[in-house]
């Protein structure tokens, strides 16, 4: 474990996305001590352009402080991504290994529902899903979490079939190992690099999905997100450009620091990936 | 406020140089906007704002209706009323042609009437309930007798309610399906043309049209242009010459207003008459309190609300009418400017429990037309938060807000209704007990039951002494003004943009509804 | 022969597919609240029972589920999906006169991004550690990381707005009358915006999809054999190297295409694009069954029929694949 | 056989290759001096890490990147290698200097013919007109003996056999009538009778052309087989240099010595079979197996039949050592795996101590199962990357019930007796050599304790000297513990040395079987003599 930090140290692209990650979560959780008021709250005169009377990111339309929407935002948006980040790989995992480990028509059953999710285009499933079943959190999870688990399926399934043939798997089932001790003290261990690789590229596409589906206005009413805030400035898009700007800016960031994160956890854990950009 | 001001002055200026333009110019093409694209643009089977806003180009009523709501000859060149409100006779315009060249008679009128409308606009129906028979004596008389006095009755007779059809085309078939639908036939003083869907509807002068000189316009573009921004630009751009309130945020409105060669107005309005309310469930707790109702009215800024959400226009309102409706009353409404000291005591009075300071945690469910009524819904929730009523916002489409609005499954929503002229017409739906669920949006559906109330509005129906009507009204205004079954968020207002070089563009109460015969352009 | 058999394997499967596709998004949309004939009663003011009933009737929504499935199912078949109740129109003809803006866009932005994506990718790989590298990498992690309707935004306000060099939204300048060429390049000009904004991420993904593998197949032996073979560079990368790495390139990108149908629901609702993607969200507002049903299934139609494509461009162009012949 | 020396050709001077920083030595090769004449096959023999391949790439000028030479020259007949600008070097490449590669799959241009990939050299060198190029590409085909030049030049690789590619990159390499060929294990992925066929062709060809040829290997067989002169390397060093008789018979280097020892050690079969009569502890009966596979994966669709199987019977007693010999594909493996349980065998059946271990009820054939064990080729692959030794050696006993603390004494135990340090018990898998890692694997199977133990090419994937050592290693055990073995390899010399009978299996059928000695010196069977003479060296070892 050591020599992998040591690694990951030595991976730039990993390094900047880990800080600006930690960044991002930490004004996260302590959304409630930056901006201790309501983000909905309405603070100041409305429209005030950003860096007057205290207002960091000035104020939209209600006269709601930005900055504190950013703040606030950033929990919902990250909690969304890793929730249904989660989930997905939960079951995308499941999928893969059983149908990698056990082929035959497992295999073939799992694999057809594994196609046939990625044939629907999938940001138009997840609109239908979030609208039918009302914009909720819970709605809004379970739908990116559906549209996201088949590239896991396949990657975990991938991994499996080439484990399964390789010998100290062999060697597990001459020792008389059982199938489960054999899929997840065995196989899986070597299989979970590249998902953790994916995972972590998995919840920045969350949060762009997350984003643009509160930007269609499919998105918890409750809670303020980035992507609503993009959506709300939007029609005001002339007059406070900084309504649907700044929001946005904060999602790119989030996303990027993710791809970065990803990027260096793919150097270090596949480094039969990264190699061929070394030599 | 201010806006509203300006807008007003500007109204009136242009009305002034309306007058001092010398004989209207002929000739010219009017660039509009139409949004949402209608499903179709016939208007008998469907009065959606765009249809209605196409469809009136194209068909016609027996009146329409100046701005104080006075009928005006369309179709019908003169009537006469009994004494006894009984008997309505039409006398019609001589040489009015279908655009397909067929002659227009007293039977198109007849079988619209008898059969087609009553088909086709349940609101309509409701009225013709009350009528005993239809006749046509000849070619250009139509009698209409009642069971008893309707004193709205004429309200009917517009383009939008009153649509006149070819019998020609439509007896005997599925009005909904005849394929004339496509391309619609009616009297009006333009002709469809073409529907270039996603894209625009053409209208094309109609030179036969009864009326001499008119219209004076060449033709009419509908261009359908999806999002608001699109559309700002667009005029901005010089492509289209007017937008209706709604196509562009209200904000917008002001800055496009600023222009060069622009006008602003908010009249044409006195026929439809919008009123934005907030629909409280009286049948759920604690908003079956009248103590809690008024308390929420009271916690509504609703100056602040009217700019910042709705870019200045409107006016606040505290009763069931706006200043634009007859028979409105200010005098005998409670005054709910905002106070949000009485509101919090009102709360405390209320005898409702409180946990924590919350006293309820209630459903909010915005209107889902767009970003403005969101904000307006956000605003609303903040000011419950601040006299401890927490809200749970739950969002739904269009389909979802209707079938749970009109099947009383909400806590809270925002909501507007059309008030339409008259109060026997409009507004008696909202509050009569006898007209509750699965009536529509507009409906009773708070679940308000006050027989006084109910008996007044019969009383007002049936009742033709102006004076007697504004008795009865202003009882009434004054009882539901106290109770607040429902809580007025504000008139609304829709601000028409249109370019200074577009005359008599709005003359009369259905506003941009109308015909456009008399829409002419200095060239 | 074996192409054809193997075509037509696909197709059934596809055909499968498709299916399964239609009485999915059936089930779903049925499993929604409220139906076409509230929403109708809603918008047309006081209503009563039986206008409702109408409504339904006429829109068959009265009937038992499996009833309705079946016979939408019966007309899918026969590329009849119904009536819009919103429009009063066959939905084919609401679809037919929405694809062509959608499949113009979506190729646009495909194209673009495909070639971009492969110049920028293989100069990458040639230039691999060196300043081009670093910058174009750099830059695909830039634009992956972009929400695209945010771009699009700005994109309106920077181009259209501040600069107005570009027009904003729509297909086409309104209200004038033009010669076919001048509509050509007034569409062109509307384009520009809406292809480039949706074809950004595609951008990244091509360029990384492309610059891995030209840096894998640079490392094959047979690269060696040629460079022993005393071949020219040029020649090496013509004939070796880009002949083997974007084959995969080609076929993957194909497979997207598809999904790209289905994206571009943002974008047009950004840019007013009239295609299908907005028709797909208006009608899912508006509760429009049939519509709505029918643009899911013909984006998903498209992930379809663009998978055959991949295998097709992939069996001609691979000779391995004669195996099976 | 040496032939008096020629002119030189090539002549390498004090040369040194640097590794990249980080590399597990600074220097690839390090301070060599060594000729190349025309007309002779100079061998540069040496194992893994020796760095031969990276002296035959500096030759080409073809180091992979950030491997460089360091230091000396490089003369090719007056140029100067190691300084030439890239544009004459690249005029020098393919046209007097050619090269071959081991895998012949990979070192062709899967999506180009034969001929193009002829053809191209020919063009790249400006050589005659297309009729001209054409002429000489069905020559050149026709000279390296492959069949119907005229069909087959259309071929893509992966249509050809083995030896076919691997014929169409001499055809490449000789084009341009280099004046040296630089062979990089030209056979080493090459079954035995191909590899011989392969061997003739080059000797052939060189004489016929007077070819200077710089032969990569590390099979002393092979060696002895084309060798006019011998350089052995090791880690980067010349450690000896001469002509292939007296390096082969009189090493002066111990490192040669140890090396020649070792392989000779193979073909020593002295411990000769010993008789074993006790009841068999397995029997195969009849067994059969057929794979059904989709061709090309691609087209779903058409499949083949591979008869991996076909009714093969065979019996090993108590202690006794099987040798199962054949080239790939001949269902070798196949075997293994069924006698391990790996796999099921469509008819026929597998009897441990006389029952039909697929009739046991469930319980016997979990207890029976640990005691037949298998030690595998690839050393590497087959441990767990991410489990320490300890865990690998003890959770199998673990599982069938062992108290842990025995597992550990146990697992203990087998690493003394496979000659590791408790050390090892705590390491990872990647912490070791390959040799030291086939010991772990030996271990693996032998803490259950097993009564037979199948070995699958246990020790193809290593070194010479190393393969010396674990066969050894092996045999000790088998007699220590009285196990049965059925031991699985490609290489006839290997199987004499350790085992009492031997079974030549060819297309999933037993072609031969009998006593280690008879099958080697005199096989019946006519595949089986093919195997014997192909045995590169042969003369040299008897």
């Amino acid at each position: 474990m050591s020599d992998f930090a040591r690694r990951f140290l030595g991976s730039r692209s990993g390094m900047i996305g880990l800080v600006l990650l930690v960044l991002l979560v930490l004004m996260a959780l302590s959304a409630d001590l930056l901006y201790p008021q309501d983000p909905w709250r309405m603070a100041g005169r409305p429209n005030l352009p950003p860096f007057t009377e205290g207002f960091l990111f000035g104020t939209d339309q209600l006269g709601r402080d930005v900055a504190a929407g950013i703040v606030h935002g950033a929990r919902m948006s990250l909690m969304i991504g890793f929730a249904s980040s989660v989930a997905a790989i939960g079951v995308g995992v499941v999928v893969g290994a059983v149908a990698g480990y056990f082929s035959g028509w497992v295999d073939d059953v799992l694999m057809r529902l594994t196609e046939f999710f990625q044939t629907i285009p999938s940001f138009m499933l997840a609109i239908v899903l979030v609208a039918i079943f009302s914009p909720s959190l819970e709605s809004i999870v379970t739908a990116i979490a559906v549209v996201s688990w088949p590239p896991i399926a396949r990657l975990v399934r991938a991994e499996f079939l080439s484990l399964r043939q390789r010998d100290f798997v062999k060697a597990a089932r001459v020792g008389g190992h059982s199938r489960t001790n054999i899929i997840v003290s065995q196989i899986l261990p070597n299989a979970l690099s590249p998902v953790i690789v994916m995972a972590s590229l998995m919840v920045a596409t969350a949060i762009l999905i997350e984003s643009g589906l509160s930007f269609l206005g499919l998105g918890d009413r409750n809670f303020i997100t980035w992507g609503f805030m993009i959506g709300a400035g939007r029609t005001m898009i002339r007059h406070a450009w900084w309504l649907s700007a700044i929001p946005g800016l904060a999602i790119f960031v989030t996303v990027l620091a993710l791809n970065l994160f990803g990027q260096g956890l793919s150097d270090v854990l596949n480094p039969r990936l990264s190699r061929s950009t070394r030599t | 406020m201010k806006r509203l001001l300006s807008a007003a002055i500007l109204s009136v200026a242009t009305a002034i140089a309306a007058q001092a333009q010398d004989d209207p110019q002929t000739g010219g093409t009017l660039n509009l906007v139409v949004q949402p694209e209608p499903p179709t643009v016939m208007l008998g089977i469907n009065r959606l704002g765009p249809v209605s806003y196409v469809g009136s180009k194209i068909y016609e009523g027996l009146v329409t209706f100046a701005p104080d709501m006075t009928p005006l000859p369309k179709l019908a060149k003169s009537w006469d009323i009994s004494d006894d409100g009984l008997t309505y006779t039409f006398h019609l315009q001589e040489g009015v042609k279908w655009h397909d060249g067929e002659p227009f008679t007293s039977a198109d009128v007849v079988y619209s009437f008898g059969e087609y409308l009553p088909e086709a606009f349940s609101r309509t129906r409701g009225v013709m309930d009350r009528v005993e028979e239809i006749s046509a004596p000849d070619d250009r008389t139509v009698v209409f007798k009642l069971k008893e006095p309707y004193a709205a009755f004429m309200i009917i007779f517009d383009s939008t309610g009153g649509t006149i059809v070819p019998k020609h085309i439509y007896e005997g078939t599925d009005i909904f399906k005849n394929p004339a639908n496509e391309t619609p036939i009616g009297t009006g003083p333009f002709k469809f043309d073409e529907w270039s869907k996603g894209r625009y509807i053409h209208l094309v002068r109609n030179d036969e049209y009864w009326q001499d000189g008119r219209p004076y316009l060449d033709e009419l573009y509908f261009h359908i242009i999806p999002d608001a921004n699109s559309r700002a630009i667009a005029f901005e751009q010089g492509q289209v010459d007017v937008l209706r309130g709604g196509d562009v945020e209200n904000i917008e409105v002001n800055r496009l207003g600023d222009m060069e060669g622009v006008d602003v107005t908010t009249d044409g309005w006195e026929f439809y008459d919008p009123l934005a309310i907030i629909n409280v469930n009286t049948r759920h707790e604690p908003l079956d309190n009248p103590k809690v109702r008024q308390a929420i009215s009271y916690a509504l800024d609703r100056e602040f609300m009217i700019d910042a959400v709705f870019g200045g226009f409107g006016k606040p309102a505290y009763g069931p009418m706006t200043e634009r409706t007859p028979y409105y009353d200010p005098e005998v409404l409670t005054d709910y400017s905002f106070d949000m000291e009485k509101a919090k005591a009102l709360m405390e009075e209320s005898g409702v429990e409180a946990e924590g300071g919350v006293y309820a945690t209630l459903d909010l469910m915005p209107l889902p037309y767009g970003e403005t009524w969101q904000r307006h819904g956000e605003y609303i929730r903040q000011q419950l938060k601040e006299i401890g009523i927490e809200t749970n916002v739950v969002s739904v489409d269009v389909a979802g807000w209707v079938e749970r609005t009109t099947t009383g499954k909400f806590d809270i929503t925002t909501n507007f209704t059309y008030l339409l002229g008259d109060p026997a017409m409009g507004v008696g739906q909202t509050y009569r007990s006898n007209n509750q669920l699965n009536r529509g949006t507009a409906a009773n559906v708070d679940g308000y039951e006050n027989p006084k109330v109910d008996d007044l509005f019969a009383e007002g129906a049936r009742t033709l002494d102006p004076g007697k009507r504004q008795e009865i009204y202003s009882e009434a205004q004054k009882i539901i003004s106290a109770d607040a079954p429902v809580i007025w968020s504000h008139q609304m207002e829709y601000p028409t943009v249109y370019r200074s070089k577009i005359h008599d563009l709005i003359t009369t109460a259905p506003g941009l509804n109308e015909g456009f015969a008399d829409v002419w352009i200095e060239q | 022969m074996a192409q054809v058999r193997f075509l037509l394997i696909r197709l059934v499967k596809a055909i499968m597919v498709l299916l399964a596709v239609t009485v999915l998004s059936f089930g779903l949309i049925r499993a929604a609240p409220g139906d076409p004939a509230t929403v109708m009663a809603g918008e047309q003011g006081a209503v009563d029972p039986e206008f409702l009933e109408r409504v339904r009737e006429r829109y068959g929504l009265d009937r038992p589920i499996h009833e309705q499935l079946f016979t939408y199912v019966a007309g899918v078949a026969m590329l009849d999906f119904g009536d819009s109740y919103q429009h009063n129109r066959p939905v084919m003809e609401l679809i037919a006169e929405r694809l062509p803006a959608t499949l113009l866009l979506t190729l646009t932005a495909f194209a673009l991004a495909l070639i971009g994506g492969l110049l920028m990718g293989v100069t990458a790989a040639r230039h691999v550690g060196k300043w081009p590298d670093a910058l174009i990498t750099v830059a695909a992690l830039l634009f992956f990381a972009l929400p695209l309707f945010w771009v699009g935004l700005m994109a309106i306000l920077l181009f259209s707005v501040q600069l107005g060099w570009l027009p904003a939204f729509g297909m086409s300048t309104i209200g004038v009358n033009m010669s076919p060429i001048e509509r050509a390049l007034d569409v062109a000009k509307h384009l520009i915006l809406p292809a480039s904004t949706l074809g950004l991420l595609y951008l990244a993904t091509y360029t990384r999809m492309t610059r891995a593998s030209v840096l894998e197949v640079m490392d094959l032996e047979f690269v060696r054999t040629a460079r022993a073979k005393g071949l020219g560079e040029r020649r090496i990368w013509r004939r070796h190297i880009l002949k083997n790495a974007l084959l995969p390139i080609i076929t993957l990108a194909s497979l997207q295409a598809g999904h790209l149908v289905g994206g571009a629901v943002l974008t047009e609702t950004v840019f007013s694009w009239p295609g299908i993607g907005r028709l797909a969200f208006d009608a899912l507002l508006q509760r429009d069954y049939n519509l709505l049903l029918a643009t899911f299934i013909i984006a998903s139609a498209f992930v379809v029929f663009f998978n055959l494509v991949a295998d097709l461009i992939y069996s001609l162009a691979d000779p391995r694949i004669e195996v099976a012949s | 056989m040496s032939r008096p020396a020629e002119t030189t050709v090539l002549s390498m001077r004090s040369l040194s290759i640097a590794l990249p920083p980080g590399a597990d030595r600074a220097l690839a090769v390090s301070d060599l001096s060594l000729d190349l004449y025309r007309n002779e096959i100079l061998c540069v023999v040496g194992e893994s890490g020796s760095g031969k391949s990276l002296l035959a790439n500096a030759i080409m000028g073809l180091l992979p990147n950030g491997v460089r030479v360091a230091s000396g020259t490089i003369d090719f007949e007056g140029t100067e290698l190691t300084t030439l600008p890239a544009n004459r070097y690249r005029k020098l490449r393919g046209a007097r200097i050619a090269m071959v590669f081991q895998e012949p799959m990979t070192a062709l241009n899967p999506v180009l013919t034969v001929r193009e990939q002829i053809d191209e050299a020919l063009v790249a060198h400006g050589v005659g007109n297309a009729a001209e190029r054409q002429r000489r590409i069905l020559e050149l085909l026709d000279a390296t003996g492959l069949p119907d030049p005229e069909t087959l030049q259309h071929a893509y690789p992966f249509r050809l056999s083995g030896g076919q590619r691997q014929r169409a990159m001499i055809a490449m390499a000789l084009a341009l009538e280099p004046d040296v060929l630089i062979a990089d294990e030209p056979t080493t992925a090459l079954d035995v009778t191909t590899q011989k066929q392969i061997l003739e062709l080059l000797r052939e060809i060189q004489q016929r052309r007077r070819l200077g040829v710089l032969f990569i290997t590390h099979d002393f067989g092979v060696v002895a087989e084309i060798a006019d002169r011998v350089a052995v390397m090791r880690l980067g060093e010349l450690v000896e240099e001469g002509p292939a008789r007296q390096v082969l018979d009189h090493p002066r280097h111990g490192y040669t010595q140890k090396l020649v020892a070792a392989v000779r050690g193979l073909s020593d079969t002295s411990g000769a079979a010993r008789e074993h009569r006790s009841e068999p502890v397995l029997s195969i009966l009849g067994a059969t197996k057929t794979f059904v596979t989709a061709t090309g994966g691609f087209f779903s669709g058409k499949r083949r039949r591979v008869e991996a199987l076909k009714d093969v019977s065979l019996d090993i007693a108590q202690g006794e050592t099987l040798g199962l010999v054949g080239e790939s594909g001949s269902g070798k493996s196949t075997l293994g795996q069924a006698v391990v349980q790996l796999l099921e065998l469509d008819s026929g059946e597998i009897r441990f101590h006389g029952t039909p271990i697929a009739e046991m009820p469930r319980k016997e054939r979990e207890r029976v199962r640990p005691k037949i064990q298998i030690v595998f080729q690839d050393p590497f692959a087959s441990l767990n990357p991410r489990h320490r030794i300890r865990r690998a050696l003890t959770e199998t006993q673990v599982i069938h019930g062992t108290r842990r603390a025995d597992a550990l004494a146990q697992a203990e135990r087998m690493l003394d007796l496979v000659g590791l340090d408790q050390g090892a018990l705590d390491r990872f898998p990647h912490e070791f050599s390959g040799g030291q890692r086939q010991r772990i694997g030996i271990a693996r199977a032998l803490v259950m304790e097993p009564e037979l133990i199948v070995a699958d090419e246990a020790v193809s994937a290593l070194d010479v000297s190393i393969q010396a050592q674990i066969l050894e290693l092996l045999a000790d055990i088998r007699d220590r513990l009285h196990l049965s073995m059925l031991f699985i390899t490609h290489d006839l010399r290997v199987a004499a040395q350790v085992c009492d009978r031997i079974a030549v299996m060819q297309r999933g059928e037993i072609v031969e079987h009998g006593n280690a000695q008879e099958v080697l010196h005199a096989p019946s069977h006519g595949y089986t003599r093919t195997l014997c003479d192909s045995m590169p060296g042969k003369e040299w070892f008897v």
